[in-house]
């Protein structure tokens, strides 16, 4: 068991290594796009939802979690990922379609399965809520103490997967928790356009199960609300929704200029990142000193750069290869 | 060298143990599951009403609540519950009432089960099996009637069987449960011994009790002929059987292929009889645009060409939804006098 | 603007109706089904779900619709589409699959349509959430003061395309009412089995709505209730939710035995069959007369047996004509 | 007889006005929806952002929020209210961003959609049109990257367009939105002109500004030829080009063939072009089970088996979902040099 303090400095740990880790996602996605994007070209090919601003519901909730517990994130996940524990190395190379990538190249950053921490995610909207219900149901059956959880977006609870899945973990009284990740937009569509209530946590009462609202991306309050819940969920007390207010400092996907945006909100999300506010607090209540903070940072970035190397050392996947894993080997029946 | 069907050749111990397709597949899932504590069951009405084909009858009682699962009508949360759990080591048997209904739950099935070895680089399997009723001739609209089989099929990752019997269906889908894929068992409502509907009689065949597989992927050859071979799986198989009588009559001797699976498709045992008889002609109760039959055609084209005689011809359901009144439903579904009809037409234009 | 009176004797014709309807469906049905059940024997062949005991949940609501009223029913619709004023020869003849049937034998009894009075139901578990939300949303499109209603199963709640029309109705503030017919099963699986709520008028407030809930199959608290709701839909107020318990006196579908009920379940419900109460009450309260009530009784009667004589002389349908109608013509564009 | 393509018969203005399919849509919507009043546009991210792949753009400055309806991410509400507002008189058009998210909406659109008229008795119409994108090349990965043609054409009742160039694309959606059926117009994204993309130039042709219609199910001659008739359809038809110019170099004349529409297929179009040149092959970058170029394969087998020289032959996806990796993804689109091989085995073959 942690002591706190060592709880805080993981969590700020893993959100400036996974800040990092966007920031050089970023420089590398854009190579071969400028002057004219183009999705297709560069090293990083495809769709790239980053995360930046959204690192404290990711540590929040996954400090409590260890490697038997499921996560299932959706189409940005990779905050979640690292804080889960998913094998970094591996990660970026599938990031990059490397052979060593966590699935030799195939899925690419929505596709990112580890079952070495139960980690997987996926690019439809709310899909995930299911096979996190499941895992839980797999769990309580064997009578095994783990829990599951699935991040969704605020917009994804429109979703009739989402509403299902929230419905059957309730009825089965699961350890099932679920995150919203609330950053007010879906692509382009505020949350007050697609949604009638102010907040989801309210829809918690639906399924007659505890629903937690976290204002203001709040890394010590969404700890304190997914403790909670996840100690709930343990103990066979069943499933919690908790609603985060969170910020998405970048824009949809890489390339989004973000046009929709009324002026003067981004400024207003950034003056507000959690990150140098944690790192203050941290320094600030005595819980680390300037150089360990800094000697943190100083290894999350080492920890990145060697995932980067890896990733960008290893070859590309053989073609011919690929058609052999659409289905698993059969073993003799 | 294809198999031989029980159809083709039944065993013939003094007393046979006949049961029919739902019986055999009840069967197979509790053999399972007393064999593999990881196996359970998840659907809509499933439990204390047996399912409403009959296909968990009795299962309740013996492995209680826990392991065979009333569900909400909430396909696409049971579904892809059943994926998760496959991941992380279960073995789910899910049952989708209607296969009609696949509408409502297709992403969990075609774009998550299917998916999850190919996604995962082969790391995260999904154990699954998938059952489903198919198919009409009872009036049950257009809704409740249809077979579908091609919309699996025209997706990678899963596996399909559809049986003709009860020996096969006991076989085919201890197979499904052992295997590391998502297998969809499509049993068709005719055949499958409904309590409440008709059952074709030659699907209620001797099925062994011991547990005994059969390998997905594998067609059966149901009866040997010389001048056309006419391919059909589930009902197929026995509109096959009726039309085979009845172009005996004519002298004319049809090879009949059960395919058994229809993914992966057994295209060499279809191979081998054409060859032999030169003429081929595809029975499908799907939907003619892309179905089955259409891409069986195809491949024997592709294939065998200089090997076809006469040109390939299908009898599939016409592109219309299932009708309500029996007469136009009757009319839509392939018959054997309508597999006569285009197998003398193929003949007889080979004379001029 | 009808009499109070005259309301409540037409909703008393419309369930009594209804009742005789569906003795008169069940009968026919069971013509060629004994001794050995086979649901595709007989004049009336494929699925056949009665609705008696439900009438109430129709007459209360659709006293208050007039024909451009748009009305979705489920798998469940005679009582629903008798009460909306579907053409009764015309669906009768569709129940038998006769020619002169709404859709010429087409449909058959899950797919009965009505477009003289905007009626339509279907087989699939709230599909018919969807159209009555767009047919809402036509009607405020052009400014027209009709209503949608659906009307669905308190099983149908859990899938989620009852989750999305709801969501989508009230962001949209839709003039759209969803009628949950709570018969306490679906199929043999209890409401408590299929949701962890009691009641689903809770539900309404996830979507910011009103949430009504009406006990013990009462035709005029489903009256008023109703009539509020409409109102305020047509007034541009928005949707409203309301959950009515009711009484499901037959099996799920003609066949079904449902050994899956509570010993005295059954007895009960008879015991508190609305239809008789409801007469009691017209005439004790002097609405009506012994002789009234029973005229109303007698010609509705009529007209159910003039319908049926209408089916049954009809000729069936011309094989061929069907797949016609796969496609509407396109007009010279 | 066939249609002549713009791509073969390209208009000689001194000015041509040429643009992107995309543009070619949205100028099609707009001039319809400032005829009639009834139409409107429903989907995620249509309008301020004017969608995803800038099917929408300026629409929502010229028609407002009420007809330019930015949705949830609730696409079995949406679409299925589309069916509603279609049966009371209304003419949506909506957007299902990704073909790949057919899964969580199918229902709405298999089932409802596509049966109103049938359930109906052809008195409820459903004049709707969905609009889609499909298609893959840019490492989108398995969930943004498929096709899915077959899906859709598989079951009755939808029209399916899928254009080549600008000019079609805005004559086919004007039809799409005057005809009383649902009608799927599936765009590829790698033709259509997405802002974030790169674009296949010989899309973007010449398109006049006033209203025009072509006909859904007609398909157009894009190439005459004597020896190989290549079938295509959107991206494929310029595969088809490609490999039309190297088999020129190689003194092979094929002729090429844009199906244009999906459903209704014209299939007699491919027949008479079989006819003359005795070989057929189907390009399709939906996946190949059950597929579309499958079904060419099967009905040309049926109906024209005599008039073929050769087996006939596709180039389609292989059954497997898109991979991320670019080597990956190339490696399994079809391509001209794929086009090109078969095309010489299958001459070669005839001359031992
Ligand atoms: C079923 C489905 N519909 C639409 C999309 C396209 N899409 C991808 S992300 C997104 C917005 C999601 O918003 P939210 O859930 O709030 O997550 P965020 O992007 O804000 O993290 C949409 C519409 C999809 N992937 N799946
Ligand atoms: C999507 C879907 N799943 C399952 C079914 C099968 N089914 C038909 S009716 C029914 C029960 C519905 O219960 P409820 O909604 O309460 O309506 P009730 O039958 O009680 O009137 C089920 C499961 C279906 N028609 N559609
Ligand atoms: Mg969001
Ligand atoms: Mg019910």
């Amino acid at each position: 068991m942690q002591s706190r303090n060592d709880t805080l400095l993981w969590m700020y740990e893993h959100m400036a290594l996974s800040r990092y880790y966007e920031e050089r996602i970023k420089a590398a996605y854009m190579i071969g796009k400028t002057p004219l994007f183009n999705m297709a070209n560069g090293p990083l090919p495809g769709e790239m939802h980053l995360s930046n601003g959204q690192e404290p519901c990711a540590v929040g909730v996954c400090a409590h979690l260890g490697p038997e517990d499921f996560v299932s994130a959706g189409h940005r996940p990779h905050h979640v990922a690292i804080a889960k524990g998913v094998d970094l190395p591996a990660m970026t190379a599938e990031i990059f379609g490397r052979s060593t990538g966590l699935s030799g190249g195939q899925g690419g950053h929505m596709h990112l399965f580890d079952p070495a921490v139960n980690f997987t995610c996926s690019g439809i909207i709310a899909q995930g809520m299911g096979p996190a219900v499941g895992a839980a149901l797999a769990f309580k059956m064997r009578g095994e103490p783990h829990v599951a959880v699935a991040y969704v977006g605020e917009a994804a609870v429109n979703q009739g997967a989402w509403h299902e899945a929230m419905n059957l973990a309730a009825v089965w009284k699961l350890p099932f928790i679920c995150i919203i990740e609330d950053n007010g937009w879906g692509v382009s569509v505020s949350k007050a356009a697609s949604t009638p209530v102010p907040r989801n946590d309210i829809r918690a009462a639906s399924y007659g199960i505890p629903g937690i609202h976290v204002p203001d991306n709040d890394t010590l309050a969404i700890h304190a609300a997914a403790g909670e819940a996840i100690a709930r969920a343990r103990a066979g007390e069943g499933p919690t929704l908790i609603e985060i207010e969170t910020s998405r400092l970048e824009g949809h996907f890489m390339g989004d200029v973000e046009a929709y945006r009324p002026d003067g909100e981004k400024d207003a999300l950034f003056a507000r990142d959690e990150i140098p506010r944690f790192r203050a607090m941290l320094i600030e209540q005595d819980i680390a000193d300037e150089a360990t903070v800094a000697s943190i940072e100083e290894s999350g970035r080492a920890r990145v750069d060697e995932a980067f190397d890896h990733a960008l050392g290893s070859p590309e996947p053989i073609v011919g290869e690929a058609l052999a894993t659409v289905f698993a080997e059969s073993e003799e029946l | 060298m294809t198999a031989t069907s029980i159809l083709l050749a039944p065993p013939k111990p003094a007393k046979q143990r006949k049961i029919s397709i739902a019986k055999a597949i009840t069967e197979a899932t509790a053999q399972e599951m007393r064999r593999d504590p990881s196996v359970f069951v998840m659907g809509e009405d499933i439990g204390l009403f047996n399912g409403v084909f009959g296909m968990t009858t009795g299962l309740l009682d013996e492995f209680g609540a826990e392991r065979i699962r009333d569900t909400p009508i909430s396909e696409t949360a049971f579904i892809s519950a059943a994926v998760g759990a496959a991941a992380v080591g279960q073995k789910p048997i899910v049952e989708l009432m209607f296969v009609d209904f696949l509408g409502v739950c297709f992403d969990a099935i075609y774009n998550l089960a299917a998916k999850q070895s190919f996604f995962s680089g082969g790391n995260v399997t999904c154990p699954m099996v998938l059952t489903t009723s198919v198919g009409g001739g009872y009036s049950d609209a257009g809704q409740h009637s249809q077979c579908l089989y091609a919309t699996f099929a025209h997706m990678p990752g899963m596996k399909i069987i559809s049986p003709s019997n009860a020996y096969d269906a006991k076989g085919l889908m201890v197979s499904a449960i052992r295997d590391p894929n998502p297998v969809i068992v499509m049993a068709h409502k005719a055949l499958q011994g409904v309590g409440w509907l008709g059952t074709v009689k030659r699907t209620i065949v001797h099925v062994p009790e011991d547990l005994y597989t059969i390998p997905i992927g594998e067609a059966a050859t149901v009866r040997e002929g010389s001048d056309v071979t006419i391919v059909g799986w589930a009902s197929t198989v026995h509109t096959a059987i009726d039309a085979a009588d009845l172009l005996k009559d004519r002298g004319i001797s049809a090879e009949i292929i059960d395919l058994r699976s229809l993914v992966p498709l057994d295209i060499d045992a279809v191979l081998a009889s054409v060859r032999r008889t030169g003429r081929l002609i595809v029975v499908d109760e799907d939907y003619a645009n892309c179905g089955i039959a259409g891409e069986v055609i195809a491949q024997v084209s592709e294939k065998a060409f200089r090997d076809l005689r006469s040109p390939p011809a299908r009898l599939a359901y016409p592109d219309m939804p299932p009708p309500y009144a029996r007469v136009l439903e009757q009319s839509a579904i392939p018959s054997a006098d309508g597999v006569v009809k285009i197998v003398m037409e193929m003949i007889g234009d080979e004379q001029h």
